[in-house]
């Protein structure tokens, strides 16, 4: 099988038949719901147990060197916002609009990025484990660069009392503080410091079921993702088009940089995960908190309704035949 | 001994109940219910519990029992003018009540 | 500035929400609050949060709030006719209350 | 048709309910709405959720619609006499309403 | 050791004792309680395990020749609820009670499934794993015929508003898309396409820990048992005997049909515990919601209360007991 | 390694670093939460898991001879909560507070038992696995010692009214109805029935992924125990003193007399591990319902803020470490 073939038949892998499933439980108007606090619980779960792993495998090596990394996925994160929030505004949104939806891009999803992981190893793929934990790194630097460029265009705008509302310093703490950075994060360390032996024990639970836990998690996300599609009609065909334009390219940047700081195939997809994803978890939050004048809904409807999808179905096994090529081309 | 007062209600977005309760208690009020699992739609569309992804999306219910009606008003009125007017979802009321001392 | 308008609170079976929500909102009613998490007694027995196994048994509130006195008594009669007088357990009744404008 | 009629509300800690909801049904009461996920702050603490691992330190809301005014204030201050005034935390009132009926 | 030996030992598994635990910690007025969405998540789980393991089992051999086990469970559904239809009607219910009683018996009880799966496994008996997949459509049948049934005897009180309540294809859209049918029909095409290979990963989730969760999931049941169980002092004798009565009764037409079209007394036995267990998901939810004048805690409180014990710890083993014999009379 | 060493690598043990996450994620105001369901659900599962491995490991040996250390745990409760009680009157607690207080540090702590065992496991060392079900032995005659000496102190107090709140029975009730009592006793007896065999295939659930999960609930109580730390700077400096003082105090006590009856240091280390952890689920609710004039604050923060972190960090090596010399000195 070639690459590309193989990854193709990532079309009908469980986590995403299950992700179908939610779409089409939605659309069919079944009373099927997951409690919002067992998605709460799954999240934990999964950011913790991707930090882990990571930090168990960079226990192995080292985390010497690692700097260039967190560096580079900084420099892609704010990258990307940037491009994003420049589009966005060429196109006509207002300031706020355009910062909300630049955060929304350029902040990281946690499905992609465990959708990848899972591809990667269903086809045997080699990757460098530290790399999901570089998540905070790009997903703050994003989140970071949407509200600094959105403040400024807003500048005129806000009044004396708001002020307080817009310090820089409490949305670096949001961000910083975030559920899914500190568990990653913390996850990342506690991984780094028990090593394999301290954290065998845990594996039967953070390791062996997680994949099975992963479909829930899809399904949810599913289920989400329906209940959001309405509000697409609403969208227009330019934002529409750009969404599916965008993840490729944000993909291909991360994928150049990351092969050329020395990422395997397999490293630079996830890192190009990191990059085409968008979040609908800690960006929507973090966004309607600081731009309550943005249309929330707006941001959302892309990331869950034309982003994500596109990427577990066709995207992430794309830029894995990309990282291939562009790793072959750079040897 | 019944006392009639004052219950101040506001019904907003949950994301905003940390800055809300804040400015609440920079005001000297040291006493309020809430309520968690509220969902709703208005002008600014459907508010509903998210499925867990978020918090986003949902709405809380603040209770304040105040005794002065004048004050009741101007915190009610302060809340609107700072977080409902123009940027959060949301609503604020006041209703007659007599509470047992 | 305040306006006295009518608050409309309909507490009932949870397995009806989205019915009512769609008559409701077919009498051009747009805006709304659903309070999730209640339980209750009445006449028609104990209504509990019922261990997960499935929703029946729970209720819901729903508040409504119309400017108009007169459009208030009248969606609260019409839901009581239609969902509550002889079927679904369930409470209607209105409140005068204070909105911030 | 619509009449006016009293509405009890306690609200109090969790821990309670079940001694609470004896204690009404010994009065003659047998219809009421509890309203679970509540937390609060007065002059007794912050009373929280308390991150699963107990219930204490929550609140709940007990919401008693009672047709007779001086039914209503009496079991008003009995509740508050027995539960409140010293002991429990939480507060009792009550409210004009109009129930369809 | 007899099949009727290996039977009863059934009494003393793990399950039935959780079951145990749960109402008896109801009857102490303990303050033990499963949080709904625990219970719902449980449910879920519990749900897709069975309709994907159902669906891989499926995947080694074809679904050719499952159209004729499908509708021998659709022909079960209707024959039994139209039975307890006609016998309700008989002992004097109206026809809303008569179709809610109906709907209830008629539909399925997932754990009265899981229970026997679970009871199959430990006995080493072998069984047709397609067969679990079978309870959507004895499950929709039931319901629907309990709709028309209850309908018809309703015909004359049901006025001109009411009409598009009473629509029955809204009816056969609520059956179809109920969560119970979307998560085990769901699970059994996901596990249909995916195959062995595809799900092996999933299964440390799905499979090894299923009947750890189990326990926790009849610990819940037994607590909604308990809590139902002061609701039985107001059944009449007449309609307490029936719930002892009709079960086996159930199980025996379910029996005899299965094993005529060739299944094993396995199989047959989890086609038993389909038709004879009933439904306290499903059917109180669409029931309710279709004949709001019957009473709800009646039917509620003889499935739980009554048939669900009696078919855990008494009916299950006789049915495979039976099963066996019927097919040596058969052959 | 010498004990002494092997005691202190503890402390960067997964689950306490989870609990240092929680900590660090309240004081930096993160959004990190644990819903309430996901905490409860995480506590009946360890509570089972407890109970269900007790039962099975003394279906192998019987339980005769067991009376002899529930007695054991009884009178440790009851003399721990009666020194307490006493110390607390003497540094001027009034009765209430002191009943209180003296039923937080009788009554046992799941996590801190749950900590012990992990640590016992890790470091190798055996123990007699019935000894953690000896849990509600200790935990009941702790808070009925604490509300009988509570009564008598506040005996001219309570009015004619308040009597039926004050029934000794009612308190007994409550005591062995509680969650944790059920749980853990209803585990063992359900262990004990059911033998190795029968419990055999709930194990992967119960057992394998335990350690993992263990890490989520240390997390909640870190979360927990970091929004409780501010009323620590309420609590006198004599109070906190005996914080420190008290758990190792009682700590020797359990274990010595364990020594005497007989059980390794593994098994002392648990009974020392019940002794010294103060209750942060029992003890609060029944203590509030019984001494609703007692500060419900003080107790709490002074046991999860103080005791819970010293025994699990410093503690529980040290009772080891405590057991291996009183069983050489013994012997
Ligand atoms: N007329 C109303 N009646 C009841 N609730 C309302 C009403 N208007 C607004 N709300 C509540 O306030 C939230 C925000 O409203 P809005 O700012 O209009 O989008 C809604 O999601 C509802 O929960
Ligand atoms: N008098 C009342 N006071 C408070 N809530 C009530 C009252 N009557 C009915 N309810 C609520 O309405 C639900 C249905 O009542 P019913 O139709 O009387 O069974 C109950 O479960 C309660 O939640
Ligand atoms: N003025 C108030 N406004 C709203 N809720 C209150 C007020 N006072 C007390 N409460 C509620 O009653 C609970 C107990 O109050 P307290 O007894 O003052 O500690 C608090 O946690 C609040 O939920
Ligand atoms: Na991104
Ligand atoms: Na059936
Ligand atoms: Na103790």
């Amino acid at each position: 099988m070639s690459s590309l073939e193989i990854a193709f038949s990532n079309m009908a892998s469980p986590a995403i038949l299950f992700f179908i499933l939610g779409v089409i439980a939605v659309s069919v108007k079944s009373d099927l719901e997951i409690p919002d606090s067992i998605g709460s619980a799954i999240t934990l779960y999964i950011l913790i147990s991707i930090g882990l792993k990571g930090g168990v495998s960079v226990s192995k090596t080292g985390v010497q060197g690692l700097i260039i990394y967190a560096l580079a996925a900084v420099i892609i994160g704010i990258v990307i916002t940037t491009l994003v929030y420049v589009i966005m505004s060429k196109i006509g949104f207002d300031s706020s609009n355009a910062g909300s939806i630049a955060g929304h891009y350029g902040a990281c999803s946690s499905v992609t990025l465990t959708s990848t992981l899972v591809f990667l190893q269903q086809i045997g793929a080699n990757f460098e484990e530290f790399v999901p934990a570089l998540y905070p790194f790009m997903d703050t630097a994003a989140l970071i660069t949407a509200i600094i460029l959105g403040y400024t265009g807003l500048k005129k705008k806000s009044t004396e009392t708001d002020k307080s509302d817009y310090a820089i310093k409490d949305i670096l703490r949001i961000s910083l503080t975030a559920k899914s950075t500190l568990l990653i994060f913390g996850g990342f360390l506690i991984g780094l410091i028990s090593g394999v032996e301290g954290t065998k024990s845990l594996m039967p639970f953070y390791d062996n079921i997680f994949k099975g836990v992963f479909t829930v998690f899809m399904l949810d996300i599913g289920l989400l993702t329906g209940s959001r599609l309405y509000e697409l009609k609403n969208v227009r065909p330019i934002t529409f088009l750009l969404a599916i334009i965008l993840p490729p390219i944000h993909a291909t940047i991360a994928i150049i940089l990351a092969t050329f700081i020395g990422l395997s195939p397999g490293g630079a997809t996830i890192l190009a995960a990191l990059a085409s994803g968008a979040s609908y978890i800690t960006a929507p939050a973090v966004m309607r908190d600081t731009f309550p004048d943005a249309n929330p809904s707006l941001a959302l409807a892309i990331a869950l309704g034309i982003i994500f999808p596109f990427n577990i179905i066709l995207g992430i096994p794309l830029y894995y035949h990309l990282a291939i090529m562009i790793s072959q081309f750079i040897k | 001994m019944l006392k009639q007062v004052e219950k101040l209600i506001i019904i907003t977005e949950r994301i905003i109940i940390s800055k809300i309760i804040e400015y609440i208690e920079s005001l000297e009020i040291k006493a309020y219910t809430i309520y968690h699992d509220v969902s709703g739609q208005g002008q600014r569309g459907m508010r509903s519990i998210s499925g867990g992804l978020s918090r986003f999306g949902e709405n809380i219910r603040i209770e304040i029992i105040i005794e002065d009606e004048e004050q009741a008003v101007e915190v009610a009125e302060k809340i609107y003018n700072k977080y409902l007017s123009s940027r959060y979802a949301g609503i604020v009321y006041l209703e007659k009540i007599r509470v047992v001392k």
